[in-house]
C-alpha cells in the first residue's frame, strides 16, 4: 500500500516581542546604562533578581530597584562541549549560575576563563553597544 | 474512596515509530489499555478523560483538540493537563474522590521524532527576560549546572554516575520496551556533552503512548480481580525560574514525595516501600531522586547504590526497568512509563527481580527547565 | 456513565475574584499579569497566599505568550510554587474549566483553598499579527497547507447558523451592540462604546464574510483568578459565599468537517451533566443571569440555545425583544463579555466566572442586572468547534 | 460599590522601551508522521483520488480517514473512494490572508459534504472537507445561492502534485 509517511510543516511566527513588565523594564534599561540591579521587596527586606513586580516569596508588589555591587560568586557551573544534537562546539563555553552576596536568585550566564570553579568571583564584562538585554553584558571574568 | 488503577496499555517505546501518527499510537495505546480492563467500553462506562501533553511538542496550537476521538472520547468530557502523565493521574485521582466521577481514563503521548528542532523548542519554555537572549546551543547544560552543584555538595564522583548508568543498561536488558538498553555500554567512552554530562548521562527521546484506566472502589472490581491501588498522589513546583530554585537538590521532588506519603499513610519509606520507579533523564537525578523520595538519607544514595541495594534483586530496587535512561524520554508519557511498568511488576506480569511488590512509588520530573515533580504511591 | 453519586462530601464556594484591565497590549509578564488578578483575588477573599493549599492555572496555547510549558513558567506569578500547581486546558473554554479542576481540588478533599488563575498575553506574538499564531490550531495535515485565517471556521459556522435558522446579519449585530454597550460600566473593560449602533457593526470592516470587524471580539492581554474554598473555610471567610452548583464539559470529535455547525450540541451535553448536578431541569426558568461566551457576536446565540436558555433558532428573537438586556427578563452577558470587555482568551472565560460570582453576591454595580439573582450560569467555548466548558453558581 | 475595584495593568500603544524580539522563523520545526489513515489519503490525493474509510459496524464514512470509528471505538473495516462530487455544506469569503493581511481578491471557502458511491449521508454527519470553491464569487456567498451548490473537485496536473490537500486546486462549481 503507498503511503506518503511524513508531512513538514512549521509551527512559528515572524517574531515574537516579549516585555519585561513594570519593574524588568527599569531592570533592562540600567543594565543598558552598564549597571546591576535587584528589586527590593518592601515587606520580606530580601532583593532578588531577575526581578520582578511581585516579590515570589510573599507575593507582595514590588515597586523598587536597588543597585548591587557587580560582583558575584560562581555556585555551579558546566563546560558545554556539545551542542543538543551532539555537534562539537567551535568553541568550548562556560556556562554558569552566579549569585550576588545579599541577593536571592542571581543570574545564568557564561563564564570566560580556563579554569572555571566553584566559589570563583566573577564581575559582568559590559558591551560597548547596549540594548536593554541581559547580553549587554557579554560574559563575566575573573573579578 | 480508594482509587484502583484497572487498565493499562502502551504502544511504541520506539526511537522513530514510522509507520503510525500520534493519533493511532493513542489508538492503539487505548485499545490495549480497555482490553486490559476487562473489555471496558469507553463509549459507554467512562466518565471523564484527561490527556497530558503540551502544545509545542506537538507542533499544534490548542492541541487538545485532537484528544478526544483516538482514546473514544468524542462528544464526552475530555480535557488536557499541560504536564506530566502522573499529573493526570493525579487529575483522575481527586476527580473520584470528589464522587462525581466513577471511571477515567487517562492519556498521554510524545513523538520527539517528529520535531526537528528540540533544542529551540525546549529552550522556549525558559524566561524570555532573563535567559532566553543567552540562546543557549544545548538545553542540557541547564541539567549539568544541577549536576555540579549536586555531585560538588554531596561528594558525587563521576564513578558513582557511571554504576547509575550501568545499572540502568544492565536492568532494561530484560524490559521488553528499553530499547536503549545496551549492557556494556561504557560512560568514559561516550563524549563529554556538558561537564560534567557524558552522552551516557543523558537519557534519549522515545516514541510512545500510554493509557491507564482508573476507577472508584466501588466499580473497580468490575473491570479487574487484581487493581493496584492508588493510595497517594501529589506534585509540586519548587520554582517557575531556574535561578530561584535549589540547584543541588530537587526540594520538588521531595515535597511531592512528602504529600504522597501522608495520603498513603507512609512514616518510613526506606522500610514501607519494596520498589521504586524514578526519573533518571540524567544519571545523576536517579540518586537525587532516590533521596528525596526518602528512600535514603541526603547524600548517601551513591554509597546506598554503590552495595547494591537498589539494583535488581537488592534490598530496595530503583528503576527495574532501567528508567528514562534504557526506555528514553517519551516526553509527557514518562511518568506514565514508570507507573506502567510498576503495575506490571506489582500484577506479576514484568518478571523483575524482587522480593516483595506490594508497595511501589514512582516519580516523575518534567525534565529542564522545569523544577516539577509528581509522586505516586501504589498498593496491590 | 457508570451512574453518578450526586452526594458530595464537601461543598465548593467561590470567595474571591480579581481581574486585571484588559488592553490590546500591556507591559506587564504573562507571570505579573497573573500575580495582579491572584493578589486581588486573595485581598477581596482576605487571604494570603500561605492560607492557599493548591493551584490552578488555565491558558490557552503557548505559541500566544511564546513560552513552551507556559504552566511551569506561569506558577509563580499564579502563587503556585512549592505548592501543588497543575495547568489545564480546553482551549478557548479553558477559563470556565479552571474553576471546574479547581472545584475536585476542594470536593476531593484533598485541598481546603484552591486558586485559580487564567492569563493570556496574546500581544506578544506580535509579528506579524496574533492572527496568525491561530493557523496553527488547524489539522497540520489536511487543513493548515490551505492556509487558514481563524474567522473561516467561525464565519462558516456563522453562515450555516444563518442558513438554518434564516437570520440576518442585522439580528447578530445586536448582541455587538448590546455587549459592547453593558462593557462601559466594567472597570476591566478594552471596547466600551456607550454610543454603538447596529449600523456601525454592519458598516466596520468585511474580514470574512458573514463576520465583520465588529462581529468579532479584539485581542487582549489580561488576568483572572477567584479563590475556591470548601464549605467549612468559606464559611469562615465570608458571609455570602457562592456555591459551585454545577459543573459539566464536553469535547466533540476533532472532525469538525463532518457534522452539522448550526447547532452547538457540545454545549447542550456540557450543560446537561451542570444541570442535573444542580438539580435545575428548567434552565430558561431557574438561571437568573448567564455569562455565555461571545467571542464572536452570534456565538452568544448559538450558546444560548445549546445551554437551553432559548429553544432552536430563537436566540435572536429573544436577543431583538431585549430579554437578554440587563433589566430583561433573561439578562445574558451583564459584563459586556468578550465583545466588550476583551478577550484574553482563558482570563475571558474566568471573568465570566468572576461576574456571576458579583452577580449573585450584588457587587457588580453599575452592572447588576434589574432582577434578584439567586442562581448564575458561566460558559465558554474551544477548540474546533468543540469545546463546552459550564459552571452553575448560586446562593 | 462596582467589582473588580481598580484593576490594573500598564497599556502602551508603541515599545518606547527595552523589550526582548525574539525572531522565531526556523525555532520549532517539524516533520509530522501522517499515519496510517493520512498516510494512504495524500498518496490517493497524488493520484487524484479522494480516499475515506468506513466504519461497518455503525456505517459512518470518514473523509479525511481515520483508522479508527470515533463512535464505536474500534479499527475502521475498509476503504472507499469519493466520486469527486459533492454539495457545499457551508461557505464563506475571506477578504483577509492567515497574517491578517487584506487579500487582494476575496478567497471562497467552505466544507463540501461528499459524494461516496453506495452511501447516503444526511446533515449530521458525513464525509467531508475543507477547502476553496472556485467558479462563485462573493456575491453568490452573500446571497447564500452556494448552500447546496453541486461542486466537483479540480486536481492539479499529476506532476504537480506532491501528496497534499494543496493537490486537490479547489473544488469547482458545477451547478449552483
Amino acid at each position: 500500500m503507498k503511503r506518503i509517511k511524513q508531512f513538514p510543516e512549521v509551527m512559528e511566527i515572524e517574531a515574537y516581542v516579549y516585555t519585561a513588565g513594570p519593574i524588568g523594564t527599569k531592570w533592562l534599561e540600567a543594565l543598558r546604562a552598564g549597571r546591576l540591579t535587584a528589586a527590593y521587596c518592601p515587606k520580606c527586606g530580601r532583593l532578588f533578581m531577575p526581578p520582578k513586580m511581585y516579590c515570589p516569596y510573599d507575593f507582595e508588589e514590588v515597586k523598587e530597584l536597588r543597585e548591587v555591587e557587580p560582583v558575584g560568586v560562581v555556585e555551579t557551573y558546566t563546560v558545554v562541549e556539545r551542542d543538543f544534537y551532539g555537534e562539537q562546539l567551535k568553541e568550548k563555553k562556560v556556562l554558569a549560575f552566579i549569585k550576588f552576596p545579599g541577593v536571592e536568585g542571581g543570574l545564568i550566564h557564561y563564564v570566560k576563563t580556563d579554569k572555571p570553579r566553584i566559589g570563583m568571583r566573577v564581575r559582568p564584562r559590559w558591551r560597548a553597544e547596549r540594548r536593554g538585554l541581559v547580553t549587554d553584558i557579554e560574559y563575566f571574568e575573573e573579578a | 474512596m480508594r482509587v484502583g488503577i484497572v487498565g493499562v496499555g502502551w504502544f511504541g517505546f520506539q526511537p522513530e515509530v514510522v509507520d503510525y501518527s500520534f493519533r493511532e499510537m493513542m489508538f492503539k495505546a487505548a485499545q490495549r489499555a480497555y482490553e486490559d480492563a476487562g473489555g471496558l467500553d469507553p463509549r459507554s462506562e467512562v466518565d471523564a478523560f484527561v490527556s497530558c501533553q503540551e502544545d509545542f511538542w506537538e507542533g499544534i496550537s490548542i492541541a487538545d483538540e485532537f484528544a478526544p476521538d483516538p482514546v473514544g472520547g468524542a462528544m464526552k468530557s475530555v480535557y488536557t493537563v499541560t504536564g506530566d502523565g502522573l499529573q493526570c493521574v493525579g487529575q483522575a485521582y481527586m476527580m473520584i474522590r470528589s464522587g462525581l466521577f466513577d471511571v477515567v481514563v487517562v492519556e498521554s503521548h510524545g513523538k520527539p521524532s517528529d520535531v526537528e528542532t528540540l533544542n529551540e523548542v525546549i529552550f522556549t519554555a525558559t524566561d524570555p527576560i532573563s535567559l532566553r537572549p543567552l540562546g543557549l546551543e544545548n538545553v542540557h547544560a541547564l541539567a549539568a549546572l544541577e549536576a555540579r552543584a549536586y555531585m560538588s555538595k554531596f561528594g558525587v564522583t563521576e564513578e558513582h554516575l557511571e554504576a547509575v548508568v550501568e545499572k540502568a543498561h544492565k536492568a532494561g536488558v530484560k524490559n521488553q520496551r528499553a530499547v536503549y538498553a545496551s549492557p556494556g555500554k561504557s560512560r568514559s567512552a561516550t563524549p563529554v556533552v556538558a561537564e560534567p554530562l557524558r552522552e551516557a548521562d543523558v537519557a534519549k527521546f522515545v516514541d510512545a503512548a500510554v493509557v491507564v484506566v482508573l476507577a472508584s472502589e466501588r466499580v473497580a472490581k468490575r473491570y479487574n480481580d487484581t487493581p493496584v491501588w492508588v493510595d497517594g498522589v501529589w506534585w509540586s513546583t519548587e520554582f517557575s525560574s531556574l535561578e530561584f530554585h535549589d540547584w543541588a537538590f530537587p526540594l520538588h521532588a521531595r515535597e511531592a514525595a512528602d504529600g504522597a506519603y501522608t495520603q498513603a499513610k507512609i512514616a518510613d519509606p526506606y522500610k514501607e516501600v519494596d520498589f521504586a520507579e524514578v526519573d533518571n533523564r540524567y544519571s545523576f537525578k536517579e540518586l537525587q531522586h532516590i533521596e528525596a523520595l526518602r528512600l535514603a538519607p541526603r547524600g548517601t544514595a551513591k554509597d546506598l547504590l554503590a552495595d547494591g541495594a537498589f539494583c535488581p534483586g537488592g534490598r530496595l530496587p530503583v528503576n527495574l526497568s532501567g528508567g528514562a535512561l534504557a526506555e528514553g524520554v517519551p516526553f509527557e508519557v514518562h511518568g506514565l512509563a514508570r507507573l506502567s511498568y510498576a503495575v506490571g511488576v506489582m500484577r506479576g506480569e514484568v518478571k523483575a527481580e524482587v522480593d516483595k511488590a506490594e508497595t511501589a512509588v514512582v516519580h516523575s520530573w518534567r525534565g529542564v527547565p522545569t523544577a516539577t515533580s509528581v509522586v505516586a504511591v501504589l498498593r496491590i | 456513565m457508570t451512574g453518578r453519586n450526586l452526594n458530595f462530601k464537601h461543598r465548593v464556594a467561590v470567595v474571591g475574584a480579581g481581574l486585571t484591565l484588559f488592553r490590546r497590549r500591556m507591559l506587564e509578564t504573562p507571570q505579573e499579569l497573573a500575580w495582579l488578578a491572584a493578589k486581588q483575588a486573595l485581598d477581596e477573599a482576605g487571604l494570603t497566599l500561605k492560607d492557599i493549599d493548591c493551584v490552578v492555572i488555565g491558558s490557552a496555547p503557548d505559541t500566544f505568550d511564546g513560552v513552551h510549558m507556559k504552566g511551569e513558567y506561569l506558577a509563580e506569578g499564579a502563587g503556585g510554587i512549592q505548592k501543588p500547581t497543575v495547568r489545564v486546558y480546553v482551549g478557548g473554554a479553558t477559563g470556565v474549566f479552571v474553576p471546574i479542576a479547581a472545584w475536585w481540588h476542594v470536593a476531593s478533599g484533598l485541598c481546603k483553598r484552591v486558586l485559580a488563575v487564567a492569563e493570556e498575553k496574546m500581544s506578544h506574538s506580535a509579528k506579524p499579527h496574533p492572527q496568525y499564531v491561530f493557523r496553527y490550531i488547524w489539522d497540520p495535515i489536511v487543513e493548515k497547507p490551505l492556509n487558514p485565517n481563524l474567522l473561516w471556521i467561525f464565519a462558516m459556522e456563522m453562515h450555516r447558523y444563518m442558513y438554518r435558522c434564516k437570520v440576518k446579519k442585522e439580528d447578530i449585530a445586536l448582541v455587538a451592540v448590546k455587549n459592547k454597550r453593558n462593557a462601559c460600566g466594567h472597570p476591566s473593560a478594552q471596547l466600551c462604546d456607550p454610543n454603538i449602533k447596529m449600523e456601525d457593526v454592519l458598516n466596520s470592516e468585511v474580514l470574512v464574510w458573514p463576520v465583520n470587524r465588529l462581529d468579532v471580539s479584539p485581542v487582549s492581554d489580561g488576568a483572572a483568578a477567584v479563590v475556591l474554598a470548601s464549605e467549612e473555610e468559606a464559611r469562615r471567610i465570608t458571609d455570602t459565599p457562592v456555591w459551585i452548583k454545577g459543573i459539566g464539559w464536553t469535547l466533540d470529535t476533532t472532525h469538525w468537517t463532518n457534522r452539522d455547525l448550526a447547532y452547538p450540541e457540545y454545549v447542550r451535553r456540557a450543560a446537561e451533566m451542570a444541570y442535573r448536578m444542580a438539580g435545575i431541569d428548567h434552565p430558561r426558568r431557574q438561571i437568573d443571569v448567564a455569562e455565555p461566551y461571545d467571542p464572536f457576536d452570534y456565538k452568544e446565540l448559538h450558546h444560548m440555545e445549546g445551554l437551553g436558555l432559548a429553544k432552536k433558532c430563537e436566540a435572536p428573537i429573544l436577543t431583538r425583544e431585549g430579554v437578554t438586556q440587563r433589566d430583561g427578563d433573561l439578562p445574558i452577558n451583564p459584563s459586556g463579555g468578550l465583545l466588550g470587555v476583551g478577550n484574553p482568551i482563558a482570563a475571558a472565560g474566568l471573568m465570566k466566572v468572576a461576574e456571576i460570582f458579583w452577580q449573585v453576591r450584588g457587587e457588580a454595580g453599575a452592572r447588576q442586572v434589574k432582577k434578584p439573582v439567586y442562581t448564575g450560569l458561566a460558559q465558554a467555548w474551544g477548540d474546533l468547534m468543540q469545546a463546552g466548558t459550564v459552571i452553575v453558581m448560586g446562593i | 460599590m462596582t467589582k473588580p475595584k481598580n484593576p490594573r495593568g500598564t497599556p502602551f500603544e508603541e515599545v518606547a522601551f527595552p523589550v526582548y524580539e525574539m525572531p522565531h522563523v526556523g525555532k520549532a520545526r517539524y516533520n509530522y508522521t501522517t499515519g496510517w489513515a493520512l498516510g494512504r489519503f495524500l498518496a490517493g490525493l497524488k493520484e487524484g483520488k479522494i480516499l475515506g474509510t468506513v466504519c461497518k459496524k455503525c456505517g459512518r464514512v470518514f473523509i479525511p480517514p481515520r483508522m479508527y470509528c470515533s463512535y464505536c471505538f474500534r479499527e475502521v473495516d475498509d476503504w472507499v473512494e469519493a466520486s469527486g462530487e459533492g454539495t457545499v455544506h457551508t461557505v464563506v469569503a475571506s477578504y483577509i490572508e492567515a497574517t491578517r493581511a487584506r487579500a487582494e481578491e476575496p478567497k471562497i471557502v467552505g466544507v463540501i459534504k461528499l459524494d461516496v458511491p453506495g452511501y447516503n449521508f444526511d446533515d449530521h454527519f458525513f464525509p467531508g472537507v475543507l477547502h476553496y470553491i472556485c467558479g462563485a464569487s462573493d456575491e453568490d456567498v452573500k446571497n447564500m445561492k452556494l448552500f447546496g451548490a453541486r461542486v466537483r473537485a479540480r486536481f492539479k496536473p499529476p506532476e504537480q502534485r506532491t501528496g497534499s490537500i494543496t493537490d486537490i486546486e479547489c473544488f469547482e462549481v458545477v451547478r449552483p
